[in-house]
């Protein structure tokens, strides 16, 4: 197995996929801001998709499932992007801060 | 409905009114002097900065009366004179007679504003405008004209 | 043209495998590798940059590179719609939000969360390393290429198979709109 | 159509500095604006950045010695200003003009102030992203200035006008030049019209943007184009006739409309007023002396209090003039139209897009130096 | 007729029927001035009263000298009957010791009509209330003045240097200003 | 090597430096046409100033690249290479005739329009990175105008990818190869409104390369230089390059969708010529309107695209969707 061949198998990208899952939950639980965590979202997201692919190409008899899915996560994510969006927004508008912490209505 | 398609053809109509416009300036030619290879004359009347005129002699015709020194607004010219006493015969006799000479003639050119009152207090005609526009220097200092030198100049 | 042939390997397509040889694999890989680097140097620079506009940049660069992956995994189409969705759209939607709501992440007072410090790189990397070994580990029959990357399937079976997903999309698409329409909206009803 | 209306977040505003310098005040003028986003909550004109104490200098010297100054008031219309200059002194120390002279000062501040528009036009436009007819408004303008160039002697500050007469006499050349301009620039004012005036961008962005209300004008004390654009039918040359403009048949364009538009209209119009007035002037022009036979040698008006008011390109320009007898003015007060004018723009501009507000700030016609003085 | 009533009510400003003068600058002489023999008019300041001026000669119609105390009585006049404001200046009366705050109004109309208000403060203190509450132009012409001649304007809201240097404290119209 | 990997990299290389030379003299036509609009040479010292752009260049280059002091200086470096690469590198999928092609994708739109959204996201980053206030105001106009105006352009392709069932470039050219009349600017019995479409795309394209009427991101009157405001050197002419990289590519698109490619309006020889003939009108065109029209508001092309352009582009989308059902 050539490293220059890597492309060739399903796990480079599964490892890829892992790697970026694991970089989006360490930042969906460092980050303090609706922002930050929205980022560290996407890169969940990314990871999926990439499994998706990756399975679709290597394993699955149906051409087009996989990518299929990869476009429903990419709505998903777009239309997660553009709520978030204006969510961030009207927090921001209420509380003056998009820090997590400073969002505390609900603490009795 | 009818008012919303109706402002996009009028827009576009006006649009294309102006492209028409500038297309045909494209094609008309240019009308711009190409400046340093070109260069306009000057008409007669341009007012540069002031010049000495000389008299029959090629001394300047100045007499020294600083009344263009008094009326400038802007203070940039400055005389300076010497007084010489010489004799002239006036009905048989010898008179001493003084005579103020013009000894400088300096034009601060970076004050100066071109109005032209010293031109209008000479009685005698001594200065005039020069045709001269292509003035551009780095240094404040060329442009301390001193006139009398100019004027030795053009006659060299 | 066979176009899926064409496009096989090489980012953008630059090269061509078509009964090459060697080389052009060789180049494949070498771009792949480029590509793996771009995608988590993007994601590290996304999760641990102190500034978030510089997270968002990274953001864009890891999907770039994720953009890459989908080229190697035969769908340019998607790669395509991964750069004008995600980069062209979801980047700038978060940029955007950034810069209306000015958040800092280092101005904030008070002790950061147990989660950010150690704690969570180990929650991170545990759950990375079981991933990767759970990938490694298992036996996964391999069979021949049948993604084809070609996008006329994808439409229609997007539209009879998976018909339902596309429906799905739309609906969701719509009340994201519409929801982010209202959130959105609040600020300005006075 | 404006812009939606914002509801102002206390804190989220921030200060933006348009100048002293930036493109669109057309000199060293400089307008600290606070802003929420694309809008102006509140706007602050700083001025005197050219500020050179004309007045105090009018003070300091002979009044003959002050005639350069006023031309360096307003560097596009100084024709306009050294004529209320010059109608002062005349007033003050009693001197009769001659007829002819008064003509060809007519002439010549209604050339200089076609000139004026045309570069204000042009300047306008250039504000609005229009590169075009600045460069067709300039050549129209190199006409007029070759034209005053040959009489006065020099190309934009004139110092032309003499108390009691004129510099030196206009020639044939120049009437012949005059005549042949007149139908020229009609023409070109027909090119404007249909290159700008009728453009659909052009119309957007300037109609019902920058309203003044003609109360606010009055308390302001706009004058000029800005008030006649803004319903007011003031013209100095109508309301208060001076020199020999009485004699002339001209209209003074006025638009209810009060934006940014009917500003532009009225000097588009204006123009076409001052070639009716330089055509009469052209044709009545009499023969005779362009200085009066008796002048004092030295101008020293009686003691006492004087106003004259002109209408120069910008508007309404006045000088008190206090004189204590002596050949120095007492007290020689400049009052500047666009100073008015520009007094305007803080209170207009809230609330407004800053593009809105730029393209206001342009309808305006500043000039920086005349508004510093 | 606006401007006759407006020539009324700023003549009712003033206690007694003050003569109106029809020829300008005849004012009562009380002589403790230094008097030059050369002028041909009195040197004195003028006394509070309305005068009214030949257009034609002074370029103005109503010349109205009056109190600080009074000017604003006599701008709101001015303003019901919808004049603007032309310009605000002062002169420097350094011989009387006193400050000039001139106001000039004028009329949109073809109804020509220029009215003048001068009030004079000491030279020591000049004080006159702002009228920018009135015209909101006399703003700037306030704080221009402001910097020229130091004169203190009652109330203005904003009263720094508006054409001279932020840090300006010198005021150059004065007439014992040496730069 | 092989020859063919050769063959594919001259193409590639050829394409670049396509663009890239377009790029600079682009510049120079620009100054040239804005010129004999307003009656006046441009540029035209050595030999109608071919050696402007060079000059140019090598100004630029010797100058100081500043970074401001409160800039964020990995944004604000990165944003011009941003601008640019992208630009250029769209150009590897532009068929400029039969064979003259460097890579012929059967996604060459989709391909074009991603790498393109990339050029607003240059423009955001450099206006933030500025940390200029006036920069700032410029890429967020910048950026919702490319959002505006991507929508209409993307429908009017998917109305023309409908009609012709391919994504590819070539294919696209070549469905419309035979004369005038086959091209897709010429109404057609399933699609009456192309004129529109053209229009629509034309606008759009203006749009999208910050040209005016629509160069809101850079208006000099109101916002100093927009969000290149900061910038000096050749980080300001990288961005230059890049705004006329991206209008070659505008400009070769509207000929490739709706101007036949490099087809021959007659339907004779067909050839490169006919594929520059066009590109370059197409540019003239765009040099043309930006030296006769003011710039417009913000709210104007906002509202231009979402109460002008997009309903009518729908309403043809839908419109040849069901008439193509029935032709």
């Amino acid at each position: 197995m050539s490293i220059l061949n890597l492309h060739n198998y399903l796990n480079t990208y599964l490892v890829l996929a892992a790697l970026l899952f694991a970089m989006g939950v360490y930042g969906m639980v460092s980050r303090r801001t609706l922002v930050g965590m929205l980022i560290s979202a996407e890169l969940i997201l990314a990871a999926a998709s990439i499994n998706f692919m990756a399975f679709n190409r290597f394993t699955a008899p149906d051409p087009t499932v996989g990518q299929i899915f990869a476009l429903f996560i990419m709505a998903i994510a777009a239309a997660e992007a553009a709520i978030g969006l204006s969510i961030t927004i009207a927090v921001y508008r209420n509380y003056k801060s998009v820090d997590i912490e400073d969002i505390v209505d609900l603490k009795g | 409905m009818g008012a919303y398609f109706s402002e996009i053809f009028l827009g576009l109509y006006s649009l294309a009114v102006g492209l028409s416009i500038t297309f045909k300036e494209f094609f008309k030619p240019v009308v711009t002097v190409p400046y340093p290879f070109k260069t306009l004359k000057m008409c007669d009347r341009y007012r540069g900065h002031i010049e000495l005129i000389e008299n029959e002699n090629g001394e300047p015709k100045c007499v020294a009366c600083m009344m263009c020194q008094r009326g400038c607004p802007s203070g940039c010219i400055s005389i300076t004179t010497k007084t010489e006493t010489y004799e002239v015969e006036v009905k048989g006799e010898m008179k001493t007679k003084k005579k103020k000479i013009l000894t400088g003639y300096d034009l601060n050119f970076t004050t100066c504003s071109l109005c032209g009152q010293c031109i209008e207090n000479c009685k005698f005609g001594a200065i005039e405008f020069s045709k001269e526009y292509n003035l551009a220097s780095t240094r404040k200092e060329d442009f301390h004209f001193n006139l009398l030198n100019r004027l030795k100049e053009r006659n060299s | 043209m066979n176009t899926t042939d064409q496009i096989s390997s090489g980012i953008l397509g630059i090269l061509t495998t078509d009964g090459l040889g060697g080389f052009a694999d060789e180049a494949a890989g070498i771009i792949f590798l480029m590509m793996l680097a771009t995608t988590l140097i993007g994601g590290i620079i996304a999760f641990n940059a102190r500034q978030l506009i510089h997270a968002v940049q990274g953001l864009a660069v890891c999907f770039i590179g994720v953009a890459a992956i989908y080229y190697y995994l035969n769908s340019p189409f998607l790669a395509m719609m991964q750069m004008l969705i995600y980069v062209g759209a979801v980047c700038i939607t978060i940029s955007f939000a950034i810069l209306l709501a000015a958040p800092e992440e280092d101005k904030k007072q008070g002790p950061p969360s147990v989660l950010s410090g150690p704690f969570g790189i180990i929650t991170a990397g545990m759950i990375a390393f079981a991933m990767v070994s759970l990938a490694l580990k298992t036996e996964f029959t391999i069979m021949p290429k049948v993604n084809m990357g070609d996008m006329k399937l994808i439409g229609s079976k997007l539209l009879t198979t998976y018909s339902m997903v596309f429906e799905l999309v739309s609906i969701v698409l719509l009340i994201a709109i519409i929801g982010s329409l209202v959130i959105g909206r609040k600020g300005r009803s006075k | 159509m404006s812009g939606p209306v914002i509801d102002i977040q206390p804190g989220e505003t921030f200060t933006l500095n348009v100048g002293p310098q930036h493109p669109a005040t057309h000199g060293v003028l400089r307008v600290k604006m606070e802003m929420d986003g694309e809008y102006i909550i509140k706007a602050e004109t700083v001025l005197g950045y050219i500020h050179r104490m004309h007045e105090l200098m009018g003070e300091n010297r002979a009044y003959p010695q002050v005639l350069p100054n006023l031309s360096r008031l307003d560097y596009l219309g100084a024709m306009g200003y050294t004529h209320g200059h010059v109608l002062a002194i005349e007033r003050a120390a009693g001197i009769e003009v001659p007829e002819r002279a008064e003509y060809i000062r007519a002439i010549m501040v209604e050339l200089n102030r076609v000139a004026s528009h045309l570069f204000w036009f042009g300047a306008f436009v250039m504000d609005l992203g229009g590169f075009t007819p600045l460069m067709y408004a300039i050549q129209d303008r190199e006409h007029i200035l070759d034209m005053l160039e040959a009489v006065t002697g020099s190309r934009l500050t004139y110092c032309y006008f003499r108390f009691g007469g004129l510099y030196n006499d206009v020639d044939d050349d120049f009437v012949d030049a005059a005549r042949a301009f007149i139908p020229r620039m009609r023409k070109s004012l027909k090119k404007y019209a249909a290159l700008v005036t009728g453009n659909i961008i052009f119309r957007k962005r300037l109609e019902d943007i920058g309203p003044l209300s003609a109360e606010m004008c009055r308390k302001y004390g706009a004058t000029g184009p800005v008030a006649r654009g803004s319903g007011i039918d003031f013209d100095v040359r109508k309301n208060e006739p001076y020199s020999v403009y009485p004699e002339f048949d001209f209209d003074v364009p006025v638009y209810h409309q009060c934006d940014s538009m009917a500003r532009y209209k009225v000097r588009m119009d204006e123009m076409e007023q001052s070639l009716r007035i330089i055509e009469q002037g052209l044709d009545k022009l009499p023969d005779g002396p362009i200085m009066p036979k008796k002048k004092p040698k030295l101008i020293k008006p009686p003691k006492g209090d004087y106003y004259q008011a002109v209408e120069t390109a910008r508007g309404s320009f006045g000088i008190r003039l206090v004189s204590d007898g002596t050949k120095n003015a007492y007290r020689f007060k400049l009052r500047s139209p666009t100073y008015s004018n520009m007094h305007l723009f803080d209170e207009a501009c809230e609330g407004m897009m800053i593009m809105d507000a730029l393209a206001m700030m342009g309808s305006l016609d500043l000039v920086i130096p005349e508004i510093d003085r | 007729m606006t401007n006759e009533n407006v020539k009324q009510a700023l003549q009712d400003l003033f206690p007694a029927p003050e003569p109106i003068a029809e020829e300008p600058v005849v004012e009562a002489a009380d002589k403790n001035g230094e008097e030059k023999k050369t002028a041909k008019k009195k040197e004195e300041p003028r006394e509070n009263g309305l005068v009214e001026r030949d257009h034609a000669k002074h370029g103005y119609d109503i010349d109205v000298q009056l109190d600080p105390g009074e000017l604003l009585a006599a701008v709101m006049i001015i303003d019901k009957a919808g004049f603007f404001l032309e310009s605000i200046t002062g002169v420097d009366w350094i011989k009387e010791d006193q400050l000039e705050v001139v106001y000039d109004f004028s009329r949109y109309d073809f109804d020509t009509y220029r009215i003048v208000i001068r009030t004079r403060t000491p030279r020591s203190k000049p004080k006159v209330p702002t009228i920018s509450k009135i015209y909101s132009g006399a703003n700037w012409h306030e704080r221009e003045t402001h910097d020229f001649f130091g004169i203190k304007f009652d109330g203005h809201p904003h009263l720094i240097p508006l054409l001279l240097p932020e840090d300006a404290d010198f005021h150059p119209l004065l007439k014992d200003f040496k730069p | 090597m092989d020859l063919t990997i050769l063959n594919a990299v001259v193409a590639v290389v050829i394409a670049i430096a396509f663009a890239a030379a377009n790029a600079a003299y682009l510049v120079l036509a620009e100054r040239r046409g804005a010129g004999r609009i307003q009656r006046r040479p441009g540029p035209n010292v050595n030999l109608f100033g071919i050696l402007q752009p060079p000059l140019d260049g090598i100004k630029l280059m010797t100058k100081q690249l500043v970074i401001p002091g409160g800039a964020d200086k990995a944004l604000f470096l990165v944003a011009p290479i941003l601008a640019m690469a992208p630009a250029i590198t769209s150009f590897v999928t532009i068929p400029f005739s039969d064979t003259i092609v460097a890579h012929s994708m059967n996604i060459g739109v989709l391909m074009i329009f991603a790498f393109a959204s990339l050029g607003s996201f240059a423009i955001l980053l450099a206006g933030w990175g500025s940390r200029n206030k006036y920069s700032v105001m410029a890429s967020v106009r910048a950026v919702s105008q490319h959002i505006a105006y991507e929508i209409p352009m993307l429908i009017t392709v998917t109305t023309i990818v409908m009609m012709t069932g391919t994504m590819n470039l070539k294919e696209l050219a070549l469905s419309q190869s035979g004369g005038i009349l086959h091209w897709h600017i010429i109404p057609s019995l399933s699609s009456p409104l192309m004129p529109v479409s053209f229009l629509i795309f034309f606008i759009c394209s203006l749009a999208e390369t910050n040209r005016a009427p629509f160069d809101l991101a850079e208006a000099e009157s109101e916002l100093v230089a927009g969000f290149h405001t900061e910038y000096g050197s050749m980080g300001f002419g990288l961005f230059f390059m890049g705004e006329y990289a991206h209008i070659v590519i505008g400009a070769s698109l509207i000929t490739i969708l709706f101007l036949g490619g490099w087809g021959c309006p007659l339907g004779l020889y067909p050839g490169v010529w006919w594929f520059l003939l066009k590109v370059y009108l197409l540019i003239f065109s765009f040099i043309w309107i930006r030296w006769t029209f003011p710039r417009t508001t913000v709210y104007g092309l906002l509202n231009l695209s979402w109460k002008i352009l997009i309903p009518i582009s729908l309403f043809n989308l839908l419109l040849t969707a069901g008439l193509l059902k029935v032709f």
